[in-house]
């Protein structure tokens, strides 16, 4: 699963992107930020408050309950502040 | 409809006279140019950074212009929206839109800007004498994208 | 603040590069264009004459952009208005609205023009095949003005 | 009393501006309107129906029942149209 990071989450992950092998519990968006944040390090920094973390699933907004599968690409970043 | 993410500098007169040009369907152009503003709190800016999500903000501003044109009846939408390094005074976002009548102009053009600043996956970081901070998103802008909410 | 009546063209991206050039504590630039359509009472238009009362136009404008003024947080107002013969497709007016933040400017040049179209002394006469035809005030614009008025 | 018409109340008039030498009762901008009215030809239909015209005292908008003075700029027209 390819995982992409923006703004200060990808400050603190250390990286944009990455496929990782997350386990099939990781089912939800919201699963998978945990098993992320159980990473420790930058992840534990990034994921500590996941009110402050909004995510895309396949570049479409979705909140944490949003179901997840292998090929996805599932984005994580701050709220937007284009404009 | 035309949606651009790009580095350069954009010309709001050019854009606005492309919508209507050749044209007499058209009453109404209104436009919205956003500028960096050189002060963020209580310092001065140096320069502002815009990172975005390339593809998805495409994407995204694509279906923030076709919510509008299903909403109001629209002659013409453009959204350009510049990302890197810019600095204080420096054009950012220009949203144009094109209709017979100026209502149906100005609540789109307002719509437009309210659903990119709570949709549109763009981050500013901000360069100040005290460093870099990243932008934090307002509450305000929430606020202003639920009016448009229906039920 | 700059109000205009004048026989010649406009350009509305200088008008917005003019509000805004060399400073940086304006965030947002609305600008409206109204432009001839070609069509009225189902004919084909030839052509519009506009005619304005000398003087009170400049005078009323002013007062009009003082009232935005005194409502909003602006940075700067201009208002061009064009008098005498246009063809379809033609620009006929320009609102450009500077302020820190977007909804002033946009709340500021709708609320111009509603104001505009009740109040300054302009009288649009259209040329069709069927003749001369003095253009009828509109009940929605009144109704659009009546939306600002305070209690 | 200098009195302007415009659009098409200038039209029907059949001038832009003249000085008249109302009388004294035609106190208010309804009365010099129907003192106008009075005069026959261009004027009755230009003032035919008053609730089509309306007025501007020295450049400012007024009502019918505006008072005028010796001096001042009376006009006459159809509600604006500009835009």
């Amino acid at each position: 699963m390819k995982v992409l990071y923006f703004a200060w989450v990808r400050q603190k992950v250390g990286r944009g992107e990455e496929v990782v092998d997350a386990p099939s519990e990781a089912a939800t968006v919201g699963a998978l930020a945990q098993w992320l944040q159980a990473r420790g390090g930058g992840y534990a920094e990034a994921f500590a408050d996941l009110k402050r973390v909004r995510a895309a699933v396949n570049q479409e907004h979705v909140g944490f309950d949003a179901p997840i599968k292998a090929g996805d690409e599932v984005a994580f970043f701050p709220p937007v502040t284009g404009g | 409809m035309t949606v651009k993410v790009q580095r350069e500098d954009f010309d709001p007169g050019a854009e606005i006279a492309r919508l209507h040009a050749g044209r007499s369907d058209i009453g109404a152009v209104v436009s919205f140019v956003g500028l960096v503003r050189g002060e963020s709190h209580g310092e001065a800016l140096r320069s502002m950074t815009l990172e975005h999500f390339p593809g998805m903000t495409e994407r995204e501003l694509e279906r923030i212009a076709d919510e509008a044109r299903a909403r109001w009846s629209l002659q013409g939408v453009t959204v350009v929206h510049r990302i890197g390094e810019l600095k204080p005074g420096e054009r950012i976002v220009l949203v144009v839109t094109a209709a017979a009548h100026r209502r149906a102009a100005f609540e789109a053009g307002e719509f437009l800007m309210d659903y990119l600043k709570t949709r549109a996956p763009f981050w500013k970081r901000e360069l100040r004498p005290s460093g870099e901070h990243w932008v934090e998103a307002r509450g305000s802008d929430d606020e202003a994208a639920a009016r448009w909410r229906r039920d």
